[in-house]
């Protein structure tokens, strides 16, 4: 069976151009970068390399790039390493209801030591309104934590513009707080991403999401900002992070940062047709599907819709069987289902919060995969109707 | 995740849909996830001689509804009610651990369904 | 120029048969862990094979291993977590002066927020005295972190009599604290490792020390224990840290482990006599030198040593001109030097603790690297003694 | 780290160890790091003509002091104090930014040798 992978902001393959940079840093120049003999200034000039290639990506100084272990690393270094700094400032933090559980846990977590979180509401499309954020602001404010693009649903927040706001409102404090943050892990690779275009202090890198490996990620910190290290130890990324540098994901890293900026606009064309021909096609022949967000301030590669009468694990694993990969908002474990927050912050109710199916495309993603897809779905949506209590006789076509 | 006969089970189940005219009909909601199992039955002489389910909720249950339904046919009202959670879970090739609750869900199909054919036909 | 690498405290190279592990899970079989469909589950079946064999490694349960990003991450989550998890029972901590920056800075870190931290002192050899740690006690102590071998000169503390020091104490106070940490990085696959033997409740462990790749580490937490998570997000690793897996650095770290496991007897005495052989060559052919540490209770691969009248950078410079990796408690950066605190702990004056070399061996090592190495040092101790203003001419024999 | 000239220099420096019975000696030590540089030289004519070092410290100091010594050699003493701590940084071949200290400690043994000499020598 041939195996179609719609499951990308999950996780992507790592591209073997990107395998074969890392390759040589595992077993030959296997240095520690903080070693100061040769063996060790090999593997500090691959990382330093791979910094510059990651700041590129984003418009930024190599010297802004701090290393982590991955997304939720990054998200929790920027909200709890900020809070840390800047405590004696304020404690409010201003947040969204549909941030990725590394932003939200984070803020909950410091909710517990004496901060205060407001958590925007989204309208139904999935975006914070500029004037609800304005209108949350209080003078102990000290970040502004909202993701560029919604993991979920693929949303688009207004970064830009919150940037515009938090500035003009620094420059009639006087203060350079507060810092705004944003988790653009799904956005980078797949959107143009500019720090100063965007106006952000902090940002959240992934390299498992752009076609590198798991286990690394980013952290922009604007120079000048103040940011307390939240992992403790030797004197890695210039004490602001602790920890053997991960060489060869680092390196992975920088040539996947490399892949996305020089590919930007073909891999964003390309997804966004087809995840257009995909929309199209189960709008066609699909009954009864609501799609989740906002159609036009959106990423490229994620679709979601909600299909009525039916639940979305069980057309997810009926897909799996078929060889197709996708995920869901709804989750069963142990007989209890957590119906995705993004989708209740939209305001769809807990059915069709559970029926919800997220596709997520890649570069590597083909126009016949997508006719495959459609042809299966169609059948097993219609399978699973026709299963379906919830549905009535009349609104099962197979 | 699903191989083998639970695969087999989720994608082709047997005896999907309802019956007309049913001697007994019931629909059971796992009250956490909000799983539903809806079970229809046809009684000739103290015999289920026919059964059909629906079910709305996570994949196994599909394989634990088909199980069901294929279990009672031909048992006799009191033969199905022992039907074990055990009984499906085996029946249907094992299910993970986390997925359990669509085996109670089955049985609790086959308590209500049986339940409801009593009261329609007291003795 | 052959290359002789010496430095594997730092860093050890990735076993081909690791990496061989290791290659289908990054392009081949890339799924995210936390994925519930087939590519996912085959990517959580690697990880939980791998957890099985880091367990067996140290004689722990799977269950009760927590995948991290390194041996920093595992130490900040240990000491951390127990602080937050337990505050409300005590907030005194006790580790030891020699511990690695990840442990010590984190107790200082701790220390911020209002925590006691007791720093027990070391022999001349580098050695707690249980007696100390004993006297160190109190009734709200909640944590003990002492390093099971350390990673400049090699020693072994005592973990098993304070391991069984604190269950006494513990049965005495009927109460399940204070708990025992310890960080063994540098003993894991260099000496049998047993939890139960050890009687530890945490235990730091990284890949990258035994062959494996670096950016994973564990922490080994026993059933039981209360801990705070120090990474937010989602809910990996049964919500004790969260970060999607480095599935195929967790596969190699397994592999790894299985390897450390099965080969331990064999690779230890090789060290060992390696090791023997590299210090006896030293205290026959060269003047003015001491051994650091104790000689009798330490793991087989580490030889740290003092060479008068030099110092230790630039002896680790002319060594690496001619091919030989090793490392040097003395780093000069921008014209300060800082050096070693486990040197200064011990007692050395401010020349032998900046004249200390660190060999470290491995698997891998030749008999004739040590030959080689031998030659190589001689000479160079001597040129550099000629050179040295603090050597007396009848002192430098070239 | 150290390649090229700097690598060859560190590994074979020139002018190594003390004049007997020199013009004038001496020692200046990096207050923060403790590197030590010693400097000989005979003097005759107002003119440096031979010059020796002897070194404590990091390893570019190595280089810097030898090429401090071979700098000076042949030149007049208001020459010799001329030497800029570029200059050696250029002629070591360029030291790595966090090494600069290595060629002021050398810039500081020219001046205190000369200072010695004008000492032992008053006008
Ligand atoms: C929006 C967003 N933020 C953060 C993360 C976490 O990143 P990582 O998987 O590298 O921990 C993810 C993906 O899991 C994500 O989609
Ligand atoms: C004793 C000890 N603890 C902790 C660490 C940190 O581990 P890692 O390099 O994986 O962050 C090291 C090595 O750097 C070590 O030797």
């Amino acid at each position: 069976m041939k195996r179609i992978y719609l499951d990308n902001s999950a996780t992507t393959a790592v591209d073997p151009e990107v395998l074969e940079a890392m390759w040589p840093y595992f077993s030959e120049e296997f240095g520690n970068a903080s070693s100061v003999h040769t063996v060790g200034q090999k593997a500090r000039a691959a990382v330093e390399a791979a910094r510059a290639r990651v700041a590129e990506l984003i418009g930024a100084q190599p010297g802004e790039i701090v290393f982590t272990s991955g997304g939720t690393e990054s998200d929790n270094l920027a909200i709890k390493g900020v809070a840390e700094a800047l405590s004696d400032q304020g404690r409010h933090i201003i947040t969204s209801a549909i941030e990725h559980p590394a932003v939200l846990r984070t803020c909950r977590a410091l909710e517990k030591r004496g901060f205060r979180v407001t958590f925007l509401p989204v309208s139904g499309g999935g975006l914070v309104e500029v004037t609800d954020l304005e209108a949350a602001l209080r003078e102990d404010t000290i970040l502004v934590s909202i993701m560029m693009a919604n993991n979920e649903i693929g949303t688009r927040q207004p970064i830009e513009e919150i940037g515009r706001l938090i500035r003009d409102v620094r420059q009639a404090r006087g203060s350079p707080y507060p810092y705004v943050h944003t988790d653009a892990v799904q956005a980078v690779g797949k959107v143009r991403v500019d720090v100063n275009e965007l106006g952000v202090d902090l940002l959240s890198l992934s390299a498992h999401k752009i076609h590198g490996p798991k286990g690394v990620g980013a952290l922009y910190v604007r120079s000048g900002v103040l940011l307390a290290p939240q992992m403790h130890g030797g004197h890695h990324e210039r004490d602001r992070r602790a920890g053997t540098e991960n060489v060869p994901g680092i390196v992975g890293f920088g040539r996947a940062a490399e892949l996305a900026r020089t590919h930007l606009a073909e891999r964003q064309r390309h997804m966004q047709q087809l995840r257009d021909h995909l929309e199209e096609g189960i709008a066609r022949r699909i009954p009864d599907v609501l799609f989740n967000g906002d159609r036009e301030r959106r990423v490229p590669h994620i679709s979601n819709c909600s299909f009525r009468y039916i639940e979305g694990e069980a057309l997810m694993i009926r897909l799996d069987l078929r060889g197709i990969a996708v995920s869901t908002g709804s989750a069963c474990a142990s007989g209890s289902v957590e119906p995705s927050h993004v989708l209740t912050a939209l305001g769809r109710d807990r059915e069709l919060a559970r029926g919800s199916i997220r596709f997520s495309l890649c570069k590597d993603t083909t126009a016949s995969d997508i006719d495959t897809v459609l042809d299966v779905l169609v059948e097993e949506v219609a399978a699973l109707r026709a299963l379906s209590p919830l549905a009535q006789p009349s609104e099962t076509r197979v | 995740m699903y191989q083998g006969k639970l695969a087999q089970l989720i994608q082709h189940p047997s005896h999907v849909g309802e019956l007309e005219n049913p001697s007994a009909m019931a629909e059971v909601t796992n009250p956490v996830c909000d799983d539903r199992l809806r079970l229809s039955i046809r009684v000739e002489d103290g015999i289920i001689t026919e059964a059909r389910f629906k079910v709305y909720g996570c994949a196994p249950t599909i394989a634990t509804g088909s199980m069901a339904a294929e279990l009672i046919r031909g048992k006799s009202l009191e033969d199905a009610l022992r039907i074990t959670r055990e009984e499906i879970d085996r029946a249907v090739g094992g299910l993970p651990h986390t997925k359990i609750h669509c085996a109670t869900l089955a049985v609790d199909a086959i308590w209500a369904v049986i339940d409801d054919y009593r009261r329609r036909n007291p003795v």
